[in-house]
């Protein structure tokens, strides 16, 4: 089972990588959400306020569930335009 | 900030390109029209909006800017964001060009542009599209300084 | 293409340009802003809009239209609009075209181009002046229809 | 005392000409405004509601008065843009 992270611009430079890749058990994933993700992939305890995440290219909220073979990425709040 | 992943039934003309490199935006929105609305009589209004890299920002002067996206999110995105605006107004066609990379004081960062049959929906919908791109659309700006320091945009505001 | 710019007493750069001949608006508003914002780096929105000749009016399938306009009393209203816009917004630069005489689907009528250094400004401002422009400037419209028989337009409507 | 009147678009048609020249006296002047104006120069007796006017190239109500030398200008609702 598994999860690809990734983490983009300010997010990017603070962790010092672009991505990870995860393997997590069928039962972990039961009941995997975002902040448990977060959590695990970046040893932080506390989910930023303004942190924004999408899986699979589509906006969700932090108590959405992970699923086998989601790419999950965590961003600051968007600046484009 | 949630996002609706309704499939779309609406078949409305888009185009949608990132580019990683300087873009004449008026040229290529003439370049557009001319390939998708030649022949076309029934289109009454077209707004468009061309945002432009500026050598200040927050009382600072800047030398150059880099701009990182999430591609494969950047499109599914901003094909969102376009359905949407066709869904509240009756919009003929769209276009949306991005500029991503190193980017200086003066070049085009995006331009978009809206074809009507009528004004209000051409300029609500250009506006709803600029205004949604700002708050939705993965892209992310970084800031080289005169100074000699670079930093991250940390949010875009309503309007500015 | 005959131009005219009357004096006023702000400063805010402007142009305003009664075109007798069918005229490219994309073109026109790059050359404006090449001869008028070169070198310039603090402008960082261009909101724009083009409206265009639909060949349907009313339900009715248009030939083609003959605009009328009062020539003394035309620059001087739109200066005025501009004027009222940069009263309103910090709006950098403006560009009015306006077509008179005998026009055909898919030609351009009317192109209006603000200029600032944020986007609500442009919008607004180019808003603004495209809605006075169709309530205060004295152009007229007479259309020539399909059928045969000719008809002035009535009245602009609101975001029509 | 001169003063010069113009007809645009579908009253130009109406009135089957653009323009007009009219003398006054320096005493019919004094109180002349819009309303009579209009009156003497169409032999109209009402004023139609959505007409307009200018006075020297701005817009002026129908209480205007006339100076001497004035363009003065009726037309229908604008439908320019």
């Amino acid at each position: 089972m598994t999860i690809k992270v990734l983490y983009f611009a300010s997010l990017r430079e603070e962790i010092g990588r672009a991505n990870d890749q995860f393997q997590f058990s069928e039962e972990q994933l039961l009941s995997l959400d975002v902040v448990q993700l977060w959590q695990h992939a970046t040893g932080k305890t506390s989910f930023p306020e303004q942190l924004l995440v999408a899986i699979n290219q589509e906006y969700k909220d932090q108590k959405a569930l992970i699923n086998d073979g989601d790419e999950v990425a965590f961003f600051p709040p968007v600046t484009g335009g | 900030m949630s996002s609706s992943t309704a499939k779309i039934t609406t078949t409305s003309v888009r185009k949608i390109m990132i580019v990683e490199e300087s873009f004449d935006p008026l040229k290529t929105q003439a370049d557009y029209q001319r390939e998708s609305m030649s022949g076309k009589t029934d289109y009454g209004a077209t707004a468009n909006f061309v945002g432009t890299m500026r050598d200040f920002n927050e009382g600072d002067d800047v030398l150059s800017m880099t701009l990182e996206h999430y591609p494969a999110m950047t499109s599914k995105q901003l094909n969102e964001i376009v359905d949407q605006a066709c869904s509240k107004w009756p919009i003929q066609n769209t276009l949306i060009v991005h500029r991503v990379g190193e980017i200086f004081p003066a070049e085009s960062i995006v331009l978009v542009s809206v074809w009507s049959a009528h004004r209000n929906a051409a300029f609500d919908g250009c506006r709803y599209i600029m205004e949604a791109l700002k708050h939705q659309a993965p892209f992310w700006k970084k800031e080289a300084l005169i100074a000699g320091d670079t930093r991250w945009v940390a949010e875009n505001t309503k309007g500015e």
